[in-house]
């Protein structure tokens, strides 16, 4: 994969990126260049924009202005689906998981972008779809024992804590081996100890496959621990960006989302 | 053709399209009080007529009898509730679209195989004499069920602004949050059928005038799903508007096709509205759109 | 029948993906299949051809409807008028002499292409506005074939199918109409099952799921619905050609009209919403449950014991059929597929009452 | 009559399309049959009537038909036009006669093309010719006359169109067709466009509540209820539903008579409804669909007593059959005109009557008679020729 | 006498997944109480079993008994509770989407009193959520994260509770959100007198403001007692607050085997 560590332009790159929703605008010029191998924090308050940039970046909500740029190919006006084959993963704010299936067919249909699905295959299964299957289960299996998800293997689902389903999401995005992960409140409704599960599981999983990562996080101790560097929004608007200790301790990231320290 | 032709189908159809509204208006009431679909307001529409002609055929005059039906149909509508949607509270819309079909077909089982299969007819006394301006003839029961219709619309709307209201479009929205802050949602759907049960006597009794009461009155059904489609499923200005449209079309169209094809266009006309809805405008003129938050 | 799982390992994925790990489970399918392949030896041509045939050809079509239903979660409640359109397909083509197993396989096709257009609605919409267009675009194919002469053959709207042969066998007996019937839903169920296991039925029930994950990890979600609407209508087209030539041998309009969608509805349901065994259930029970029923009913009435009017007598199938769609949507949503689950939930864990976490 | 019974299916349609004759029709063939196994039945066998209702739905219909025939029933009659079609191949194949009485397919009439079919009664051409007829002879003509044909928009309400169309050429007069939508409750499109015609005669073709609303659809459009003509299927209960005298004077065709008045219509009321024995509510005896009733079952055991009395025992479907093709001037005791079936005419000649409804009741205006056969005739052969041809390619 | 109390409740989801099992527990008049508890716990369907909201996600209540002002609540359907004085506050933020703010108060105004007094209890809710006013007429289905979550609560005090009950009301607030909430729920605790019961995740913000809490694992309390003691315990310390001091998260040993208390 190409390295853009020296590159003047990161692995994604926004610039000028705006988004409204009838009246209200979302997203105000926001820019920002993420460097290969980053993880990149992305904070701030209820409603400044967070998902929404998400969901610029991952084409539900095309940009009605601005530029965004993946490995130097723009991704503007592109459905979800091909940004995904281009190589960026993402999870969601509230677990978006496929109920109806168990764990495993939701890890599996992270490999999708590799597989080729017809009905004409599984109609002819044990001559034509069955290798393929197994091939992928190996790979699978793989990301199951990374985040330790053995345990919960076959259960479907919906009946499987929030903690352990917002692994499974994560799971599912390693799956399609993307090179950009977006993480969207990982950490939601988590307690300590899960935190750092997950915490690891991302250094893991950076390290393992050299990713760069885009979190969204309100747990502050946990963007100032990881995050090299931060971008804090509100109101759809760049407050601040930067190394991330700086970043946090900005004046008006203190008063406007964080609050002073009790 | 001449411009009277044109008006009296216009007129005629904009009256029978009221009479649609009017059928429309119990699925509205429903759905924007529950989210629930009824596809049994065709059925309803028609044990309103078979209770009306049954409470005239013990010799009330017909007024009287509809007045009767209306609180024999609340009742039934609260049993309904009571028996059938209770249970179902929170499932997928499947299973309720399907128990309100398996309701109608039910009833198109029991009232005409209790009451009788051969038509029965109600007269609301208004004689067969149309109303003729100029050369344009207007069919006076027509005038009478329009009539009915826009009372029981603007009932229907007044409704929704009282405080009891409100509490059935937060049913509509959310059964499970609406429990947890106290309101019963069991009381709020029991009484949007009640109400649908009363506009479907409104219906039947005009209807069954028109064409006599048996089963086929269920087949109004069809013509009402496509003005709540144009409409929008969950507002009630939205099927006075889609009931005169599809009215008016229905019978504009037909009006002049009709000779030309050799065959009757009202149902494809009727069709073609839904889908021409669905697919340039799903929620209908005036529907409210589901919020998805990605 | 004892489930025991202890006692199952599985070492190769493979094996891990069987259709049915268990062996008790392999056991019941070979013996079912077994007493269906033997039916017309031990079975009155009577049974043969008014109930067990047509069991078998809606199952058939009852699973192809779960296909798109269950699996895809697309509603659907125009699937009549896609088996009319593969009905019609084949027997113009048989008249006009094409080979049966063409002929089946354009029935198909062709109905496949214009269920697409039925599919053309869900992807602007979901649910409930899906299940309206569908219901209005069974209106408009019944409307298209009761006026186009060309396809519904005049004023006297009965077309009667051609004597065919099947692979060089002349279907001519009630046995060899059932044992096409019998080997269309085999290949159809194993289809399904197959479908469920692998990325393709994957990818349809993420759509179903949660269109917007599905597409942030690659699938593309038009692509997937419009599938879905391909594969199960062509199912369901041959399926249609099949009950024409086995068991209706006459093609009229009425035969798949709007009540049949429905029928068919409510087939999947009671026999629980994406379920395989669950449509077999569900056709069987909708099918001849009334039927049954009036033959327990008919003999009382007959005999004075429930003095009823012949109308009532007539109407009483009819509200069964209501009161059963209500009644299984009351008291076992997920239809009889749970309850047969359910049974056999209770023989995995037995003795004990509960999993648990 | 210890003789074993005779089993004969009426599967009907108590619950959809039907309904609104079914029940009448349904109760003068029970009550009919209950009578004549009173008088001893077909020499000493009892009649056994299966009824069922297959709810106009041809897999319903098929279902039946071959449980009925499991036991051992070897007549059947549906009244259900999309039913009979779906059925008539098998009842061919099985030798088993149907009854189509005054409906269904027109070329039914014709044995050579289907043998088990007997539609006994005039079918839909030949009732709208006699309707034609009457105007012709009755009603100053028809020559350069304009008629309206509103019809309900169903292979039943297209039925008569060719014959008309054929009939429009050779008598000169102007003929236009008006459809209406299925179930036919909604017509003020089409009459609307019907005054704008101003027809000198109006033939009404539809069923059930349809026809009350066509009638009424007419008069509010200004047309005198003396120029409509209707279709076998206006009842009674359709017209008692008007008050006063608005309706005084539609005619409509008629094949069997109304009324209590005839030879049989007087046995049953004394020996089954008067005794309590009857099927349903006694004020139906003698109405139209009930009358028809009567009818159907008089035939099918006339065509049983023949049967016997030709091929001796047991009766089977196909001794039944020739039984049919045997019946000559058989008039029911005065209910219906004579009828005379032929191997190649299974119509009977297609007799009938015009009446007029007087505000109370239906009196007949004409003698029984027939009309333009030829005509239907030809174009039944016309029909058959092509189907012919058709096959003939298809075996190519 | 305690104002509720769980006796040994266990609760089965489908008849057949034990959820929780024999949860007791009491919550004084006007006190705070937490209940902490890793993921599946089964807090949640603690609080359901309290409101009576199981039914529509096919569960009920096996065995055990819920009592509230003394009376066994078993029977009593979710309005009824919320008549005594019981109001759940659903995990996730379930307003009504498709109405406004102001209308979401209205629905949940109960209406045994007159207008005036609605007029009141909105103006009350407003004071302590100003942000709400701001957007009162706005559909609530596009309100940000924390303002649904704060329009939940104002919704479920127009009931006029004795006990409110809240389901991780911090979940995916920005900190100063948090921050406010929690010192919200501690002056409605106070100045109206309301005893709250709070599932939540953060434990170190919920044993701030609690003066007891239950630690529930897996369907069985496995501790409790003072927020104070509480905080002093090393396991919660441990698994609930992170160690006491910042947690460096680089080093945390992902390997490690959780204890458990029930082995
Ligand atoms: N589909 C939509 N339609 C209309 N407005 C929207 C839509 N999605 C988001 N918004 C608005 O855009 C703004 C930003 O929302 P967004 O979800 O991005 O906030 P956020 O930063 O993710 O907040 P949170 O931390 O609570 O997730 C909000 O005011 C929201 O109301
Ligand atoms: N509707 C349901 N059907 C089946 N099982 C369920 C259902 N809801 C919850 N469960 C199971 O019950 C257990 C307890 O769930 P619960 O939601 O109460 O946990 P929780 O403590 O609230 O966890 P979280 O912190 O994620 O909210 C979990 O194992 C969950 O999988
Ligand atoms: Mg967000
Ligand atoms: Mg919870």
């Amino acid at each position: 994969m190409p390295n853009h560590a020296g590159s003047s332009e990161g692995v994604l790159s926004l610039k000028q990126v705006s988004r409204w929703f009838g009246g209200v605008q979302a997203l105000a010029d926001v820019s920002m260049d993420i460097g290969q191998g980053e993880i990149y924090g992305l904070i701030g308050p209820n409603g400044a924009g967070k998902t929404t940039l998400v969901n610029a970046i991952t084409g539900f909500y095309p940009p009605q202005q601005g530029t965004i740029r993946f490995e130097g190919k723009p991704l503007n006006g592109i459905h979800p689906h091909r940004v995904a084959r281009n190589g960026i993963a993402r999870t969601f704010q509230n677990v978006a998981l496929f109920k109806g299936m168990s764990v495993l067919d939701n890890i599996l249909l992270g490999r999708h972008v590799f597989m080729r699905p017809s009905a004409m295959a599984s109609l002819f299964y044990w001559w034509w779809a069955q290798k393929e299957e197994i091939v992928h289960r190996h790979k699978v299996e793989e990301i199951i024992d990374l985040l330790q998800l053995e345990s919960v293997r076959d259960e479907p689902v919906e009946v499987i804590p929030l903690g352990m389903q917002k692994r499974v999401e994560l799971a599912r995005a390693l799956a399609a081996e993307p090179r950009l992960l977006v993480l969207d409140e990982p950490m939601a409704g988590m307690n300590q100890e899960e935190k750092e599960y997950i915490v690891r599981f991302i250094l893991d999983a950076q390290e393992a496959l050299g990713l760069t990562i885009l979190l969204i996080e309100h747990h502050m101790d946990v963007v100032t621990a990881i995050c090299d560097r931060a971008l804090v929004l509100n109101n759809g608007r760049m407050i601040t960006e930067g190394p991330v200790h700086e970043a946090v301790n900005h004046p008006a990231v203190v008063s406007a989302y964080i609050g002073e320290v009790a | 053709m001449n411009i009277e032709f044109f008006l009296e189908l216009l007129v005629n159809g904009a009256l029978t399209g009221l009479m649609y509204g009017m059928v429309a208006l119990g699925i509205v009431l429903i759905y924007k009080s529950s989210g629930v679909l009824n596809f049994s307001q065709g059925a309803l529409v028609m044990t309103a007529g078979y209770v009306t002609w049954l409470l005239t055929s013990f010799g009330l005059p017909i007024y009287l009898a509809a007045v009767l039906g209306m609180a024999v149909l609340f009742g039934f509508g609260l049993l309904i509730e009571r028996l059938l949607l209770r249970t179902l509270v929170g499932q997928p819309i499947i299973m309720i679209v399907m128990l309100t079909l398996g309701l109608d077909i039910f009833l198109r089982g029991l009232i005409p195989g209790v009451l009788g299969t051969s038509p029965k007819h109600l007269d609301i006394g208004v004689g067969m004499a149309p109303l003729i301006l100029g050369d344009v003839f207007i069919n006076r029961v027509y005038l009478v069920g329009g009539m009915v219709a826009l009372v029981l619309f603007a009932l229907a709307a007044l409704f929704f602004r009282t405080r009891l209201g409100t509490k059935l479009r937060a049913v509509s929205d959310d059964h499970v949050s609406s429990w947890s802050v106290g309101i019963s949602v069991e009381h709020a759907v029991a009484v949007s059928w009640g109400l649908a049960g009363v506009c479907a006597v409104g219906a039947g009794t005009i209807w069954g005038t028109v064409q006599g009461v048996e089963w086929s009155l269920t087949a109004l059904l069809f013509p009402a799903v496509a003005v709540v489609i144009l409409g929008g499923i969950d507002s009630i200005p939205g099927a006075l508007l889609g009931g005169l449209v599809v009215g008016v079309l229905g019978s504009v169209i037909p009006g002049y096709v009709d000779p030309l094809v050799g065959g009757s266009t009202r149902d494809v006309v009727t069709s073609v509205i839904i889908l021409l809805t669905i697919m340039i405008r799903p929620y209908g003129m005036f529907g409210r759109e589901d919020i998805e938050r990605i | 029948m004892f489930y025991r799982l202890s006692g199952v390992h599985h070492t190769r994925y493979a094996s891990a993906r069987q259709l049915w790990p268990l062996p008790a489970d392999r056991w019941q399918v070979a013996v079912v299949f077994v007493l269906a392949a033997a039916a017309p030896l031990y079975m009155s041509d009577l049974y043969l051809s008014s109930y067990m045939l047509p069991w078998l050809v809606w199952s058939a079509a009852t699973l192809a409807l779960t296909l798109l239903m269950g699996v895809a979660g697309q509603l659907h409640f125009g699937f009549g008028a896609v088996m009319a359109i593969g009905a019609y397909t084949s027997i113009h083509l048989t008249q006009a002499g094409v080979p049966f197993e063409i002929a089946l396989l354009a029935a198909g096709l062709i109905s496949a292409f214009i269920g697409c257009l039925f599919g053309a609605a869900a992807l602007r919409v979901k649910g409930l506005y899906l299940v309206m267009a569908t219901l209005a675009m069974q209106f408009l194919v019944d409307w298209v074939i009761i006026n186009v002469k060309a396809i519904s053959g005049g004023a006297v709207a009965t077309l009667q199918t051609p004597a065919v042969e099947f692979l060089w066998l002349p279907i001519d007996t009630v046995a060899a109409r059932y044992y096409v019937a019998l080997l269309w839903v085999v290949i159809v169920t194993l289809w399904m099952l197959n479908i469920k296991r692998t990325s393709f039925g994957r990818a349809l029930v993420a759509v179903r799921d949660k269109d917007f994950a599905a597409a942030v990890i690659g699938v593309n979600i038009f692509k997937y619905k419009l599938l879905a609407f391909f594969t199960s209508s062509f199912l369901g087209g041959v399926t249609g050609a099949i009950l024409a030539f086995c068991f209706y041998r006459a093609v009229t309009p009425q035969q798949f009209s709007f009540d049949i969608s429905i029928q068919l509805v409510a087939m999947v349901l009671v026999g629980g919403l994406g379920s395989v065994i669950g449509a077999f259930l569900g056709a069987g029970f909708v099918l001849l449950a009334p039927i049954v029923l009036l033959n327990i009913v008919a003999p009382l009435v007959e005999s004075g014991w429930l003095p009823v009017s012949s109308s009532l007598m007539a109407h009483i199938p009819l509200m069964i059929y209501g009161a059963m769609i209500i009644g299984f949507l009351l008291f076992e949503p997920l239809g009889l597929a749970k309850i047969y689950d359910n049974a056999r939930k209770y023989f995995l864990v037995w003795p004990f009452r509960h999993t648990q976490s | 009559q210890d003789k074993a019974p005779i089993k004969a299916a009426t599967l009907l349609d108590f619950t959809r399309v039907y309904t609104f004759l079914t029940d009448e029709y349904s109760q003068g063939q029970q009550d009919y049959i209950k009578l004549l196994n009173m008088e001893g039945g077909i020499d000493g066998h009892p009649v056994e009537l299966i009824v069922r209702d297959q709810g106009s739905q041809p897999q319903q219909g098929i279902a039946l038909y071959n449980q009925a025939r499991d036991e051992g029933a070897i007549f059947f009659d549906f009244l259900s036009t999309p039913v009979a079609n779906a059925v008539m191949p098998r009842a061919n194949e099985d030798h088993l006669p149907m009854m189509t009485f005054a409906h269904g397919r027109a070329d039914a009439i014709d044995g050579k093309l289907f043998p088990f079919v007997f539609p006994s009664a005039a079918i839909y051409r030949s009732q709208a010719a006699l309707l034609l007829k009457y105007m012709d002879e009755h009603v100053g003509g028809l020559k350069d006359k304009k008629i309206a044909f509103v019809h309900i928009d169903s292979p039943f309400g297209r039925e008569p169109i060719a014959l008309l169309e054929a009939m429009a050429k050779t008598k000169g007069f102007t003929l236009k067709t008006f459809p209406y939508a299925v179930p036919g409750t909604e017509q003020s499109a089409a009459w609307t466009d019907v005054r704008r015609f101003r027809p000198d005669q109006v033939i009404i073709w539809g069923a059930g509540p349809g026809q009350a609303v066509s009638v009424r659809g007419a008069i509010s459009n200004g047309i005198s209820p003396k120029s409509i003509y209707s279709v076998i299927w206006l009842s009674e209960t359709d017209m008692r539903s008007f008050q006063g005298d608005a309706v005084v004077g539609v005619k409509r065709f008629t094949a069997v008579n109304t009324g209590a008045d005839s030879a049989i219509l007087k046995r049953i009321s004394e020996k089954v409804v008067a005794a309590g024995k009857g099927t349903g509510d006694a004020k139906v005896v003698g109405s139209t669909y009930y009358n028809i009733g009567v009818a159907t079952m008089a035939i099918m055991a006339q065509a049983a007593k023949q049967a016997l009395a030709d091929q001796g025992e047991p009766l089977t479907g196909d001794k039944l059959k020739a039984g049919f093709e045997k019946i000559k001037d058989f008039d029911a005791e005065g209910l219906m005109p004579a009828l005379t079936i032929t191997a190649d005419d299974h119509q009977g000649g297609g007799w009938g009557r015009v009446s007029e409804w007087d505000g109370s009741k239906w009196v007949p205006l004409n003698d029984w008679g027939h009309a333009y056969q030829d005509v239907i005739w030809g174009l039944v052969r016309e029909d058959a020729a092509k189907a012919a041809k058709a096959a003939q390619e298809t075996k190519k | 006498m305690s104002l509720l109390s769980l006796n040994n409740v266990e609760v089965a989801y489908d008849k057949v997944f034990l959820a929780i099992k024999g949860v007791s527990l009491d919550v004084e008049e006007g006190a705070m109480v937490a209940i902490l508890g890793a993921n599946g716990a089964g807090k949640s369907t603690t609080l359901k079993t309290i409101s009576g909201l199981l039914a529509p996600e096919r569960g009920a209540i096996r065995r055990g008994q819920v009592t509230f002002r003394g009376e066994d609540i078993g029977p009593h359907n979710p309005p009824q509770r919320v008549r005594m004085g019981l109001v759940h506050v659903l995990e996730g933020r379930r307003i009504f989407e498709h109405l406004t703010p102001d209308d979401n108060l209205l629905a949940a105004y109960p209406g045994r009193h007159a207008k005036s007094r609605y007029g009141d209890l909105r103006d009350q809710a407003y004071a302590y959520f100003p942000r709400l006013a701001e957007r009162s007429r706005t559909k609530a289905g596009y309100l940000s994260g924390g303002e649904q979550q704060m329009l939940a609560i104002a919704r479920a005090l127009m009931t006029e509770p004795r006990l409110i009950m809240l389901d991780e009301p911090s979940l995916g607030l920005a900190p100063v959100l948090v921050k406010e909430i929690f010192s919200i729920i501690r002056t409605i605790n106070q100045t109206q007198g309301t005893s709250v019961l709070l599932v939540e995740q953060n434990a170190r913000a919920a044993l701030d403001i609690v003066d007891h809490a239950y630690l529930l694992e897996n369907g069985h309390v496995v501790m409790s007692g003072s927020a104070e003691a509480l905080k002093q315990n090393p396991d919660v310390q441990e698994f609930y607050l992170g160690g006491g001091g910042k947690v460096d998260y680089h080093n945390v040993k992902h390997y490690r085997r959780r204890k458990r208390w029930l082995a």
